[in-house]
């Protein structure tokens, strides 16, 4: 369990960092997507479904859709599909 | 029994239905708002006639205090909360001509109710998303003037307030850690056995920190000349009168109820001290009245912080009445700044168009200093007497500081008096004020003026405020908290 | 190799997600990068919030076929924190839609070179003739946000 | 030098902030109040889920809190961003994939919004996180049709009214002699689907407020005009 859990921390932390480290910003909306997901299931681990939800569909979902509309229309994307 | 409930129900119901009112009939939105902050502010005043010398608790949902969220009246909250209703309906923003938009209108409603839920609220995290509210509400009507430079000021202001709320949601966690409660009565009750610990003073650095943004307390205040010279005149009024002293009436409740150790007072002795040095000198060196305004305003905080730095009642009373007076003639000023806000050159001669402004302006001036007859001068020696008081030598270096600041403070606001009575054939003369913008600081300018005459019944209601702020047994016998395991 | 225990490990996490948050914030140069920063220290508040009165022995706050369990996790923090997400989550969003406005305007997201177009904007609106300050760029003029404006 | 300032300041919080969690106590502490709670909801709420106990009825003074600043924030963003992206250019139609996803999607999402929405007092979930569900289901065929607006003045009538009924619930009560925002109707079998009183009423209107505000922002996000 612990080793799970070590993982997913470690993960986590990763990608926060990451968030900060990576030049596009698409690739730092995806690490940042992650570290919501994890941090999800650590709040279901810690026996909070209610905000595990929430979290899922608050902050990744919905968070991440508000940052990636917003790199779309500031043509920050790089990835050549804005037209 | 309910009445004080609907102080914050009542505008934020009237914000939500704002938007449809005016759909329907634009006139009748427009003057809804005023409307219901008029009703609002009667409501308060018979609460307050009603409530008298007592204090009571109200259980929202009916729930008994530690379980659910419970507000706290006293005279001192009633009476910021009708400060606040009754500052934004003077400050109501400017029907902008042709094209009604109902959103400045429910902004400033959010802001009345969110303000008066802010001092009346008696729960932690209650008190934390009141804070937010106000926050969210502030960006909102910064940004909304429509400059660029409106909104950069606002997003600037957002990330600073942003930090300092995640600070403050992180001092929250640590109380709940060690005590269990949100609720401010328990907690005032537990503080003495949980919090007087090293884990207390870090959540008291947290929270000072974030609900030091609003009080424009001295290391998080790099928002204010930027907002207040880039916001209207009237909501700059508002946030630098009314909305500060919320916040630091947050930080005044905070400090008396759960934080009774020297090392927290202390803290907010040193940073009110850093407010006034830093206020001040920035004031000295500013260019625009705007900005000048705005430096001395986080000074004029500051002389607050190091009032209520002091323990005890006395204490309470000196700060309540800086902040009192501050709350009356700054956002005159503020409102004078509306024509007069440019770089202070620019104002050569200005009293030519606008001699009864600038008569005001050196009555706003002379008060803010605190020469003699003006209230701010009892204020300020309230605190100086309560500050010499005090054993611990730092004190002296507060009272030494704020005389200086006085000092300042008068070298600068007569450069910019004498500037009102110097044409430059230079330059051109600036425009007259504008009557409605005369009309409220005169109203406020009076209201100063009477105060001169009043002053013994004006301390003799203050001291019973600070007595009732000051008695923690009585917070926590009205609230009386009972948790049955 | 030791491994910390669960509960040293979850602080760790929620330490680190604060640090990691507050550091981007401080460090970044860029607009959306310290909101994203922003929104990393809230993660990690609300995860502190949580662990506040987390213990290993509980059970979730639910009650399943009206028994009620010996051990059920304490809910006030799970309020709190879903509180906590959707005042997170709008002041993202109301963030987010002034940076697009912020863009549109100046061009940029550079902090620094919004500071510089902020004092200038109150200068010229206050009429005082701005000197070069010392903290902005040398030409505020030239537009190089990351990823080019094309 | 403001790199340098910046660099000093985050040591000085990092040390500190290390130095307050050194001895923090995880896993030890006793909450008193949320233990109290545990015990009493049944009772008094009737709500399955304790959660939902105490986001609407124990703390539910912040819930209606939180609408607002929700509302405040749309209502924000949506001024901020008030000029609507000019007609000529809208982005093309998204693939066949996304499109025929999209469509099938809606339904789907709304019933399941819905469902979360209204089984919040019993299992997890609830208005705020059904309400999400919601607005992602109005917002995705926007996604795959660039050039189709949506109704705004719907939205923020739909946004008015929801909230009005949230603080009206809570009147009601007053009305009735009671406290603000005080449970009504009893509070009927626990784990029931009709029971936990108002409590789900409440929950009704948080999920269409809460939809019909997101759905607004998104919408507003996504017709702004392009920077690039």
């Amino acid at each position: 369990m612990d080793w799970l859990l070590l993982l997913l921390v470690s993960l986590m932390l990763g990608c926060a960092i990451a968030v900060f480290l990576l030049d596009n910003f698409l690739a730092a909306l995806a690490a940042y997507s992650v570290v919501s997901l994890v941090l999800s299931l650590l709040f279901a681990f810690l026996r909070a479904p209610d905000v595990a939800m929430t979290e899922v569909v608050v902050g990744a979902a919905l968070g991440s859709l508000f940052f990636a509309l917003t790199i779309r229309r500031l043509g920050l994307g790089q990835t050549g599909d804005e037209s | 029994m309910n009445g004080p409930v609907l102080l914050i129900v009542l505008p934020l119901l009237t914000a939500f239905l704002l938007p449809i009112i005016y759909r329907l009939m634009p006139l009748a939105g427009r003057l809804t708002g005023p409307l219901i902050l008029v009703v609002t502010s009667i409501i308060g005043l018979t609460q307050l006639q009603h409530l008298g010398d007592d204090t009571l608790a109200i259980a929202m949902g009916g729930f008994p205090p530690p379980l659910g969220i419970s507000l706290y009246i006293d005279r001192l909250a009633l009476a910021f909360a009708l400060a606040v209703t009754l500052g934004t309906l003077l400050l109501w923003p400017k029907a902008s001509g042709d094209n009604p938009d109902s959103r400045p209108g429910s902004l400033s409603l959010i802001l009345a109710g969110a303000g008066c839920g802010l001092a009346l609220s008696g729960d932690l995290f209650n008190v934390y998303v009141f804070y937010e509210l106000v926050a969210v509400a502030t960006y909102g009507l910064v940004a909304g003037r429509g400059t660029t430079a409106a909104c950069t000021a606002s997003v600037r202001y957002l990330i600073i307030s942003g930090f300092g709320a995640a600070m403050a949601l992180i001092g929250i966690a640590l109380i709940y850690n060690a005590t269990g409660t949100l609720n401010l009565a328990h907690l005032a009750e537990l503080a003495p056995s949980r919090l007087n610990n090293g884990q207390g003073l870090a959540a008291f650095v947290l929270l000072l920190i974030g609900f030091g943004v609003k009080a424009e307390l001295f290391p998080v205040n790099t928002w204010v000349p930027e907002v207040y010279a880039t916001a209207s005149s009237r909501l700059t009024a508002l946030l630098a009168g009314v909305v500060s002293k919320l916040a630091l009436l947050i930080v005044l409740r905070l400090l008396v109820l759960l934080f009774p150790q020297p090392e927290a007072h202390l803290l907010m002795l040193v940073l009110g001290i850093l407010g006034v040095v830093s206020g001040e000198l920035a004031a000295w060196r500013a260019r625009d009245l705007n900005r000048l305004l705005a430096y001395s305003s986080i000074g004029q905080l500051g002389i607050m912080f190091i009032a209520f730095s002091m323990p005890g009642q006395a204490a309470i009373l000196a700060g309540l009445a800086v902040a009192l007076h501050h709350l009356i003639a700054k956002p005159a000023l503020f409102l004078l700044a509306e024509r007069w806000g440019g770089s202070v050159q620019g104002l050569s001669g200005a009293a030519e168009n606008s001699p009864v402004a600038a008569v005001l302006f050196i009555l706003l001036s002379l008060s803010l200093i605190g020469v003699p007859p003006f209230p701010s001068f009892w204020a300020k020696l309230l605190v100086l007497l309560e500050l010499a008081r005090q054993a611990q030598p730092l004190y002296f270096l507060g009272a030494a500081v704020i005389l200086a600041g006085a000092a300042l403070e008068a070298n600068y606001l007569f450069r910019v008096v004498s500037r009102l009575y110097t044409p430059d054939a230079a330059q051109p003369v600036p425009e007259p004020q504008r009557l409605p913008e005369l009309a409220r600081a005169g109203m406020l300018g009076a209201v100063l003026v009477a105060s001169i005459f009043v002053i013994s019944p004006i301390n003799n209601q203050l001291e019973q405020l600070a007595d009732q702020a000051s008695d923690t047994q009585r917070y926590i016998s009205t609230v009386n908290p009972r948790v049955t395991p | 190799m030791i491994i910390p225990d669960s509960n040293t490990l979850l602080l760790i996490a929620a330490l680190g997600l604060i640090l990691i948050g507050i550091g981007g914030m401080v460090l970044s140069l860029h607009l959306l990068r310290i909101i994203f920063g922003l929104a990393l220290l809230e993660s990690g508040a609300n995860l502190l919030l949580i662990l506040a009165t987390y213990s290993d022995r509980s059970v979730a706050p639910i009650i399943v076929g009206g028994k009620i369990p010996a051990h059920m996790a304490d809910p006030i923090p799970q309020a709190l924190v879903l509180t906590a997400i959707v005042i997170g989550v709008a002041v993202l969003a109301l963030a987010l839609s002034l940076a697009l406005r912020i863009q549109r305007a100046y061009g940029t997201l550079d902090v620094r070179e919004l500071r510089a177009r902020l004092d200038q904007d109150i200068a010229a609106e206050a009429g005082i003739n701005l000197p070069h300050s010392q903290d902005a760029p040398r030409s505020p003029a030239v537009v190089n946000a990351p990823g080019g404006a094309s | 030098m403001r790199r340098l300032s910046s660099l000093l300041f985050l040591a000085g919080l990092v040390t500190l902030i290390i130095a307050i969690f050194q001895p923090l106590p995880v896993g030890t502490a006793t909450p008193a109040v949320g233990t109290a709670i545990n015990h009493a909801a049944p009772e008094q709420v009737g709500a399955a889920n304790l959660v939902t106990a105490v986001v609407l009825a124990y703390r539910g003074f912040d819930t209606l809190l939180e609408l607002t600043i929700l509302f405040t924030a749309a209502m924000a963003a949506g001024w901020v961003l008030d000029k609507p992206r000019n007609e000529a250019r809208p982005d093309p139609d998204a693939g066949f994939i996304l499109l025929a996803a999209s469509d099938l999607l809606f339904p789907l999402l709304l019933i399941l919004g819905l469902y979360v929405i209204l089984h919040g007092h019993l299992t997890p979930g609830g208005g705020f996180q059904g309400g999400v569900v919601l607005a992602l289901a109005f917002f995705l065929p926007l996604l795959a049709r660039p050039g189709r607006r949506i109704d705004h003045q719907l939205f923020s009538l739909v946004e008015g009214l929801a909230g009005a009924a949230f603080i009206g619930i809570g009147l009601a009560a007053m009305l009735n002699g009671q406290a603000f925002l005080a449970p009504l109707f009893g509070t009927g079998e626990l784990g029931a689907l009709f029971s936990a009183g108002s409590l789900p009423l409440l929950y009704i209107a948080v999920g269409l407020k809460v939809g019909s505000e997101l759905a607004g922002l998104l919408a507003h996000l996504a017709e702004t005009e392009a920077v690039g």
